[in-house]
C-alpha cells in the first residue's frame, strides 16, 4: 500500500497569496494513500527540505509530492533531498501550483480547488511511480572526426590535446578544406595558408591522431560511447608507406590539362597529383578518371620514374573498422555552382567567376601567383563588379537563407583588388550589408572609405557580353530603382554556401536529422548548438549552417569540449526516462508482436530486434528491444504500440492513465 | 398444471399488447432492424417482425443481460460505501419467442441456481413471462428435434402460440404465469375447439441421436486430431457464444473512477484465449482446438453430467452467424455417426 | 441552477507548452482556472486514448499542445503527433463526436501569452457550446 | 477452377507446400475455408463469387502454421493483406506460395512477394456500391445525426470480437482491450465500452487496413464496422498519399511524417 507524503509550499506569498494552503494540505490528506500532508513557508529552503527528509524516515513514505513551483524549477532539488533520505529520487514528483495556478488565477475558491486537483493528479501518478536508476553505458574513449577542414582540424587537435585518441577522416587527398584555398582572411587580411598549414602539420604529427585522407565513412552502427564505424580508404594508387613525396611522378605525368579542383578550375593539374604544395599528407593520388593507364591500359610512366616503387596500380579500396565513443561531423560545405545563374552567364562567359575562384586568383599560391587576371585573356581587369547574394536569400533559387560570409569576403575581394590594381574600379551590388562580428563593420567601411569600393544597393538582373565587355544591368534601389548599367571586365559572384550533394546521405548514415537545405541539424538551435539529436554525435563548422572561420573554429572547440566531457569518465550515466519493451514469463515472453512499426517511427533508431529462442536454440519470436543508449524518452513508440508492449519509464501508461482518472 | 387450449384471434393481439402494457409490464418482441431481428421493447403488434425463422440474438439478455450492474461503490473520504443494486426489475413479457429459445431458459436456470442461487438472474426470471410462438418454418441450420425440442415444444413458454390456417393463434396456456397473463384480458382468449396443432408446425426430422453423441463424447477428449480437424477454420471469436441462448459464461469487471465505481457482469466466451489465461502466463486452453472441444464437451457432456440438461437447444444461430461457417450440426452429426 | 463551468483537460509536452505555461505564470498573465494540465514528455507520447479517457471523466473540452514544427525536443515527436491527430480527428468527425471540443495548438516555451489566450478562448467557446452531455449521457447506457 | 486444382495438386504432390488454404463448399450457399493437405482432396477446392472470406487471417494462426508451408488462394484483397503482413514483419518471402485469383477468377502465379507488389500496383480497389452509398449518406448527415447513427449501431455490439477475429491484421497476441494495467478500453459491452472499442480498433488499423471488409461481414449484429476502415483509408490516401498493403516494405502512415503535413486544424 502506498504511503504518500504531500508537502505544500506557500512560497512566501507567491502561492499563499491566492491559494488557501491549509485547505490544500487538508484535502490532500484525505486522498487515499496519503499518510502525511503538511505545509511550509518555503519548501525549497533547508528547513523545508528537512521536513521532507524527516517525514520520509518517520512516516516510512513510499512517495513524495511537493506542491510548489514548476518541476522545471525545483524537481532536481526535491529529488535530491529524497535521495539523501534514502528514497529513490524518481518516487518524488511536483505539483505545479505556482506557475500554473497561483500566479495565473485570482484569489477565488476555484484557484484553491484547482490546486487541490493538481495535487490529486500528481498523488495518483506517484502512487504508480517505480524506483528508477540511471542507465550506465561504457564509453570508448576514441573520437571520430569527419572532415579535415578547419573545423575538423580544430576539433581533432582539441580532443587529441586533451589526451584522447582521434580518428580524422578526410575524403579529399589532403586535409585543409576550403580554408586552404583562401587568399587572405577578413577582417585581418592575414594569409590563410600561413595560419592554417602549421595546424595541418600538427595534425599529421600528433601521436593521438590517426589520419585517413582520401577516405570516407562507409557505415555506422551503435550508440553513444559505443559506435562501430567502417571507413573506406580509397585506393590512391600510391603506397603511402613507400612514397616520400618527392613529386617526380607528378612532373613526369603526361596528362597535364586536368582542371585543378584546388584552383577551382582556374589552374591545371596532372593525373597523379597532390592538391597543392602544402598538402598534408604530401603524397599524391592517381585520378583514375583521367589517368592514361586506367583509361587505356598503358602508360605507367609514373611507376617507371618512382624511385621507391610506391606506385601501385592494383591497389584496392580498404575497409577499416574502428570503435569510437563520439563522432564530430565537420564535413563542411560546397558552393553553388554552374548553371544556377543563367541570367549572370556563369559558365558561358569565362570572366564571370565565383568568389572562390577569385580567392585563387588573389592567392599568392594560385594559378596567377596572386595577380588579378581575367581567365579569358589574362588581362588585368579595369572594372570588376562583385555581386553579393548570388543565390543566397533568393527563394526563387530555393535558398532562403543568408550565407553569412559573402558580405565580408566581397568587401575583402574589393579591397584586395584595389590593393593590387590601384586604378581599378570595384563595384559591389548588395542587398544589405551584414557585418556583425568583431571588427567586421570597420572592415567593410575601410573597403568603401579607404579603398574606394563603390557599393550599390540593388540586384543585378542580367549580364551579357558586348564588345569584349560584360554589361551588368541592375538597379539602384536607394535611388528609387534607377537602372544602372556597368561595363565590366570581370564579374565575381558571391555564390551561396550550400550543403554537400551527399549531405543527406551522410545524415542518414549518422542517423542525425537535417534541415530542408540538407545542413545537419543541431539538437537545439540555442542551447545545444553542437549536439545533434543522436546522442554522441556532434557537429562543427559549415556542415551545420554557413559560418565563417572564427565561428567554425569556436563550434569545433565546443564540440571537442563536449566530446572531452563525454570521455571524462569510463561510464556514462543517462536519465532513466526511456522506453522499455515488456518481458514476461513463457509462453508469452513479451506481448510485443514484432510488427516493428515502432522501428520506423523512432526518431533515434533506438529500436532493435531481439530473437527469443528456446533452450534448444529454436527461434520462438523476434521482438523489439529499446537500446537504452540511444533512446531519449520521447514516447512516440509508446503511443504507437497497439499492444502496449512498450512503456515509457517515468510516464508509464499506468501513471498517465491514473492522472487522467484523477480528474 | 394441465395445459389449457385457447384461441387468440389475430386481431386481438393489439388489444392484448395494450392490456399487458397497461398492467405495468413491458413487452419485448422481435423487431426488424435492417437484415437483423432483435428483441426490443414494443407497444403494438405492428412493430413486431413478420415471417422470420429466428431472431439474430435470443432473448437471453432479458434474464441475463450482456452487461449488468452487480453493485456500485463510492469513496466517502477514506471509507468505501457499497450500494447494492435495485432488484425491483420491471415485469417483462417476451412475445414471439421460439420454442427452442424458450427451452434455453431452463438451461440458464440450471446454472444460475446450481450451487449458488443467483439473485439477479432469479429475480429477472421470476418477473419474466414468455409468450412463445411455434415454428411454421425451419431452415437447414435448425435442429431442435435432435436435442429434445421441437417446433411446437412448450417447455419454457408460459403461453405457446401456434399460428393456424386462419392466421389466428392456438394459445396453449402452460403455466400459472401464463394463466395470470390470460387473466389480464380473459375475453381475448376464446375456447380453442379442435385444432390440429401438428399440422401447422415445421417438419424437422432428427439429424442425429443425442444419446449416441453423449455416449461418444467422453471418449473423444484426447482425440486431438478430431478437434483440430473440426476447428481449423474457427477464428476464435465469441459470436457463437453470444448469440447462443444457452451460453452462460460471464466475466466480472470493475470499472473505477475517481469517486467510486461499479462492478459489472458481462457475457464472456470460452472461445476466447483470454478466458482461461492464468496470471502466470500459462493457458490450459492455449489453442483453438482445445477451446472448440470445450465448447462441444461442455454443452453436450459436462452440462448433462452435472445438471441433467444439455447446453444446446438446436436454434442453429451459432452456425448461421459464424464468420467461418463452423456448422455445429455438421460437427455433431460427424461425431454421433462416427464408427457407425 | 449554477452557471456551467466547463471542465477542460490539457495534454501538453514538457519542453514547449508546459514551459510556455510556466512562462504565463512568471509573466503573471491571468487565465481561466478550469483547465487541468497533464504533463507528458512529448506530443508524440500523447496516446489518442487519453483523449477518450478525458471525455469519460467528464471533460467538456480538451487541449492538446506541444512544440511548433521543427522545434520538437525530440526532433519529430510533434510531426508524428500531427499525423495521428489528422487521422483521429477524421475518425471522430465520422463518428459524429464533436471535434469542436478538441483543440490542437502549438505553444512554444516563449509563448506564455499565447497559452493564456488559448485557455481563455477554449473556456469561452466551450462555455458557449455548453456541457458535453451528448457524450456524458453515453456513460450509463447499455448497463442493465 | 480446374487450373487452380491442377496447380494445387502439383504443389502438394511435389511437396512444395504442405497445405493449400482455399475455399470449399460450405453450408447453405456459402463457401468456407478448407485446408487441403492431400493431392486427392484438391477437388474440394472451389472458386466463385461465394468465396469472399479473407483467407490471410489463417496465415498467422498457430494450428495452421503447424501444418507446414502453405499455399494460399488469394483474391486481390488477400494479396494486399499479404503485402501488409510482410511489411509488418509477420510473413517473409518464401514462407508461402501465393495462388492469386484475378478479379475475373483466373489463376495468377507469383514467384515472390515483389511480383505480388507489381501485380497489385496495377489493380484498382473500389469500395462496394453499397458502402459508397452509405459513406455518402453519412457524409451528408450533420454531425449530430452521424453521432446518432453510430450510437444506434454500437448499441447492438455485444463485444464478441468477431470483427477482430476475422481481421487478418488483428494479429496481436494480446489485444489492447485485454491489457488491464491499465484497462484502456472497458471490457463491458456498454455504450462507452463499445464506442471506445470501435474507435481504438479503427485507429489501430488506420494506415494498415486493406479494406477487405471482413470485419463488417463477420459482425453477427450487422454493424458496418468496415466503414471506419474505409473512411480512414480515404483520409490517409488524401492526406499522405499512402495506401496500405501495396508494398512489400510499405510505409506506415502513422509511423512517418512529412514537414508539409496539413495543420489547418492546429492553432
Amino acid at each position: 500500500m502506498a504511503r504518500i507524503g504531500v508537502f505544500v509550499c506557500h512560497c512566501g506569498e507567491n502561492i499563499a497569496g491566492t491559494v488557501d494552503i491549509a485547505k490544500v494540505a487538508e484535502e490532500a490528506g484525505k486522498i487515499p494513500g496519503v499518510v502525511h500532508s503538511v505545509d511550509y513557508k518555503y519548501m525549497c529552503s533547508d528547513p523545508g527540505q528537512s521536513l521532507i527528509k524527516e517525514a520520509i524516515k518517520e512516516k516510512k513514505l513510499t512517495g513524495v509530492v511537493v506542491a510548489a513551483c514548476s518541476p522545471r524549477m525545483h524537481e532536481t532539488t526535491f529529488r535530491r533531498a529524497c535521495a539523501e533520505s534514502g528514497l529513490n529520487p524518481f518516487l518524488c514528483e511536483m505539483a505545479n501550483i505556482r506557475e500554473q495556478c497561483s500566479w495565473v488565477h485570482e484569489k477565488i475558491p476555484e484557484t484553491t480547488e484547482k490546486a487541490i486537483e493538481l495535487v490529486r493528479i500528481i498523488v495518483e501518478k506517484v502512487k504508480r511511480n517505480k524506483p528508477l536508476y540511471p542507465i550506465k553505458v561504457p564509453v570508448t574513449k576514441t573520437a571520430l572526426v569527419l572532415g579535415g577542414g578547419i573545423a575538423g582540424i580544430q576539433a581533432s587537435l582539441d580532443i587529441a590535446n586533451a589526451g584522447h585518441k582521434v580518428i580524422l577522416v578526410e575524403r579529399s587527398p589532403s586535409i585543409g578544406g576550403h580554408m586552404l584555398q583562401l587568399s587572405e582572411t577578413f577582417p585581418t587580411l592575414d594569409c590563410s595558408q600561413c595560419i592554417l598549414t602549421p595546424r595541418m602539420v600538427e595534425v599529421a604529427q600528433h601521436p593521438n591522431i590517426t589520419l585517413y585522407t582520401y577516405s570516407e565513412l562507409e557505415s555506422l552502427e551503435g550508440f553513444i560511447g559505443n559506435f562501430k564505424v567502417k571507413i573506406r580508404k580509397k585506393a590512391r594508387g600510391v603506397d603511402e608507406s613507400l612514397c616520400t613525396g618527392c613529386g617526380i611522378c607528378i612532373q613526369k605525368c603526361p596528362q597535364k590539362k586536368i582542371p585543378s579542383e584546388f584552383d577551382a578550375g582556374l589552374g591545371k593539374r596532372p593525373a597523379i597529383y597532390v592538391p597543392c604544395p602544402q598538402a598534408v599528407p604530401n603524397k599524391p593520388v592517381i585520378d583514375k578518371a583521367h589517368c592514361t593507364y586506367y583509361l587505356k591500359g598503358k602508360c605507367k610512366i609514373c611507376e617507371k620514374f618512382c624511385p621507391r616503387g610506391a606506385i601501385k596500380f592494383d591497389q584496392q579500396d580498404e575497409i577499416i573498422s574502428a570503435e569510437v565513443g563520439a563522432i564530430v561531423a565537420a564535413t563542411g560545405y560546397d558552393i553553388l555552382n554552374t548553371d544556377f545563374f543563367p541570367e549572370y552567364g556563369y559558365g558561358k562567359y569565362p570572366d564571370v567567376i565565383t568568389g572562390l575562384q577569385f580567392e585563387r586568383l588573389a592567392s599568392a599560391s594560385g594559378p596567377t601567383l596572386g595577380a588579378i587576371k581575367r581567365p579569358s585573356d589574362g588581362k588585368e581587369p579595369e572594372t570588376i563588379v562583385f555581386i553579393a547574394c548570388a543565390g543566397s536569400r533568393d527563394p526563387a533559387k530555393g535558398i532562403d537563407y543568408c550565407s553569412k560570409i559573402c558580405c565580408m569576403y566581397t568587401a575583402k575581394h574589393a579591397m584586395l583588388y584595389k590593393h593590387k590594381v590601384h586604378h581599378g574600379r570595384a563595384y559591389v551590388f548588395y542587398m544589405d550589408i551584414r557585418a556583425g562580428g568583431k571588427m567586421y563593420e570597420e572592415f567593410v567601411r575601410r573597403a568603401i572609405e579607404e579603398d574606394g569600393a563603390i557599393y550599390i544597393r540593388g540586384r543585378v538582373s542580367r549580364i551579357y557580353e558586348e564588345d569584349g565587355k560584360l554589361i551588368v544591368k541592375g538597379a539602384d534601389t536607394l535611388l528609387g530603382g534607377q537602372p544602372i548599367e556597368i561595363k565590366a571586365d570581370m564579374v565575381v559572384l558571391a555564390t551561396a554556401m550550400v550543403a554537400h550533394k551527399d549531405a543527406e546521405e551522410l545524415a542518414q548514415k549518422l542517423k542525425v536529422s537535417y534541415d530542408p537545405y540538407h545542413f545537419l541539424s543541431e539538437a537545439h538551435p540555442k542551447l545545444r548548438p553542437v549536439e545533434t539529436n543522436t546522442a554522441g554525435i556532434f557537429v562543427a563548422g559549415a556542415c551545420q549552417a554557413p559560418k565563417d572561420i572564427p565561428e567554425a573554429v569556436a563550434q569545433a572547440s565546443g564540440a571537442a569540449s563536449k566530446v572531452c566531457a563525454l570521455f571524462s569518465s569510463d561510464e556514462l550515466s543517462r536519465e532513466p526516462v526511456i522506453a522499455v519493451v515488456n518481458r514476461s514469463a513463457p509462453p508469452v515472453f513479451s506481448t510485443c508482436t514484432g510488427c516493428f512499426l515502432c522501428e520506423k517511427a523512432c526518431p533515434y533508431q533506438a529500436i532493435e530486434r531481439e530473437e527469443i529462442r528456446d533452450r534448444k536454440g529454436n527461434l520462438i519470436k523476434v521482438v523489439a528491444k529499446v537500446n537504452p543508449g540511444l533512446c531519449q524518452g520521447c514516447g512516440t513508440c509508446v503511443s504507437l504500440c497497439r499492444v502496449k508492449a512498450i512503456d515509457l519509464q517515468g510516464f508509464t501508461n499506468e501513471q498517465v492513465y491514473a492522472e487522467v482518472l484523477a480528474l | 398444471m394441465e395445459i389449457e387450449r385457447k384461441l387468440l384471434k389475430k386481431g386481438s393481439l393489439g388489444k392484448l399488447f395494450e392490456k399487458i402494457t397497461a398492467s405495468g409490464r413491458r413487452i419485448l418482441a422481435p423487431v426488424q432492424d435492417g437484415e437483423n431481428i432483435f428483441f426490443k421493447e414494443v407497444c403494438s403488434p405492428e412493430e413486431v417482425a413478420k415471417d422470420y425463422i429466428q431472431t439474430t440474438l435470443s432473448a437471453k439478455s432479458a434474464v441475463f443481460p450482456a452487461c449488468e450492474k452487480l453493485f456500485e461503490y463510492k469513496f466517502e473520504g477514506r471509507e468505501v460505501k457499497i450500494e447494492d443494486r435495485d432488484l425491483n426489475f420491471k415485469p417483462t413479457v417476451i412475445f414471439g419467442l421460439r420454442p427452442c429459445d424458450a427451452r434455453s431458459f431452463s438451461a440458464l436456470n440450471a446454472v444460475f441456481s446450481w450451487d449458488y442461487q443467483d439473485e439477479l438472474f432469479k429475480k429477472r426470471l421470476e418477473r419474466t413471462a414468455v409468450i412463445g410462438l411455434s415454428c411454421g418454418k425451419a431452415d437447414e441450420y435448425c435442429f431442435c428435434t435432435s436435442v429434445g425440442g421441437g417446433p411446437g415444444d412448450s417447455q419454457g413458454s408460459d403461453i405457446l402460440l401456434t399460428q393456424i390456417g386462419s392466421g389466428d393463434y392456438l394459445a396453449e396456456v402452460i403455466t400459472e404465469k401464463g394463466k395470470e397473463l390470460v387473466a389480464i384480458s380473459p375475453e381475448l382468449f376464446e375456447p380453442a375447439g379442435d385444432q390440429d396443432k401438428e399440422k401447422y408446425l415445421a417438419k424437422l426430422p432428427k439429424q442425429f441421436e443425442l444419446k449416441a453423441l453423449s455416449e461418444k463424447l467422453p471418449g473423444l477428449f484426447n482425440n486431438t486430431e478430431l478437434w483440430i480437424e473440426q476447428s481449423l477454420r474457427c477464428l476464435g471469436c465469441g459470436a457463437c457464444a453470444f448469440v447462443c441462448p444457452a451460453c452462460v459464461c460471464f466475466d466480472i469487471q470493475d470499472e473505477a473512477k475517481r469517486d467510486g465505481g461499479v462492478r459489472l457482469r458481462c457475457w464472456d466466451s470460452c472461445g476466447f484465449s483470454l478466458f482461461t489465461l492464468h496470471t502466470s502466463g500459462h493457458n490450459p486452453r492455449e489453442v483453438q482446438n482445445q477451446r472448440w472441444r470445450q465448447r462441444v464437451m461442455h454443452k453436450f457432456s459436462y452440462f448433462n453430467d452435472r445438471l441433467g440438461v444439455i447446453g444446446c437447444v438446436g436454434c442453429g444461430r451459432c452456425s448461421r452467424i459464424c464468420p467461418a461457417d463452423m456448422n455445429l450440426l455438421e460437427h455433431l452429426k460427424a461425431i454421433a455417426e462416427a464408427g457407425k | 441552477m449554477s452557471e456551467f463551468e466547463p471542465k477542460i483537460v490539457a495534454f501538453v509536452c514538457n519542453w514547449c507548452t508546459y514551459a510556455g505555461a510556466d512562462l504565463t505564470g512568471t509573466s503573471r498573465i491571468k487565465y481561466a482556472p478550469n483547465v487541468r494540465m497533464i504533463r507528458l514528455p512529448c506530443t508524440g507520447r500523447i496516446d489518442f486514448m487519453l483523449l477518450l479517457k478525458a471525455f469519460d471523466q467528464g471533460a467538456d473540452g480538451i487541449i492538446v499542445s506541444g512544440c511548433h514544427p521543427n522545434d520538437c525536443h525530440y526532433t519529430a515527436g510533434n510531426f508524428h503527433a500531427r499525423r495521428r491527430w489528422i487521422v483521429f480527428r477524421s475518425l471522430l468527425d465520422f463518428l459524429g463526436i464533436d471535434t469542436r471540443r478538441v483543440y490542437f495548438a502549438w505553444v512554444s516555451a516563449a509563448e506564455g501569452a499565447k497559452w493564456a489566450e488559448l485557455v481563455n478562448l477554449v473556456a469561452e467557446e466551450i462555455q458557449k457550446l455548453g456541457p458535453y452531455d451528448e457524450y456524458k449521457n453515453l456513460m450509463s447506457r447499455g448497463i442493465e | 477452377m480446374e487450373e487452380l486444382r491442377k496447380k494445387a495438386r502439383e504443389l502438394l504432390e511435389s511437396q512444395a507446400v504442405k497445405v493449400i488454404i482455399g475455399y470449399g463448399k460450405g453450408s447453405s450457399d456459402q463457401a468456407r475455408t478448407v485446408f487441403i493437405r492431400k493431392p486427392e482432396a484438391v477437388d474440394k477446392l472451389i472458386q466463385d463469387e461465394s468465396c469472399v472470406q479473407n483467407l490471410a487471417v489463417y496465415l498467422l494462426k498457430p494450428e495452421v502454421k503447424a501444418l507446414g508451408k502453405p499455399a494460399i488462394v488469394a483474391k486481390p484483397a488477400v494479396l494486399r493483406t499479404i503485402l501488409q503482413l510482410a511489411s509488418e514483419n509477420q510473413i517473409k518471402d518464401g514462407e508461402l506460395v501465393v495462388l492469386g485469383i484475378s478479379p475475373d477468377n483466373k489463376l495468377i502465379e507469383f514467384p515472390d512477394l515483389k511480383a505480388v507488389e507489381d501485380y497489385v500496383s496495377g489493380l484498382s480497389f473500389e469500395y462496394s456500391d453499397a458502402d459508397k452509398a452509405l459513406l455518402e449518406k453519412l457524409e451528408k448527415m450533420d454531425r449530430a445525426e452521424r453521432f446518432k447513427f453510430w450510437q444506434e449501431q454500437f448499441s447492438k455490439c455485444i463485444k464478441c470480437y468477431a470483427c477482430r477475429a476475422s481481421c487478418p491484421l488483428c494479429y496481436c497476441s494480446r489485444c489492447v482491450v485485454e491489457c488491464n494495467q491499465p484497462q484502456w478500453i472497458p471490457v463491458a459491452p456498454h455504450q462507452v465500452g463499445n464506442l471506445e472499442w470501435h474507435i481504438v480498433r479503427a485507429m489501430h488499423l488506420a494506415g494498415r487496413c486493406v479494406n477487405c471488409g471482413d470485419c463488417g461481414r463477420a459482425c453477427p449484429v450487422g454493424i458496418p464496422v468496415h466503414l471506419l476502415g474505409e473512411k480512414l483509408a480515404e483520409e490517409i490516401f488524401k492526406s499522405f498519399g499512402l495506401k496500405s498493403g501495396t508494398k512489400v516494405q510499405g510505409e506506415y502512415a502513422l509511423g512517418s511524417w512529412k514537414l508539409e503535413d496539413k495543420e489547418d486544424f492546429i492553432r
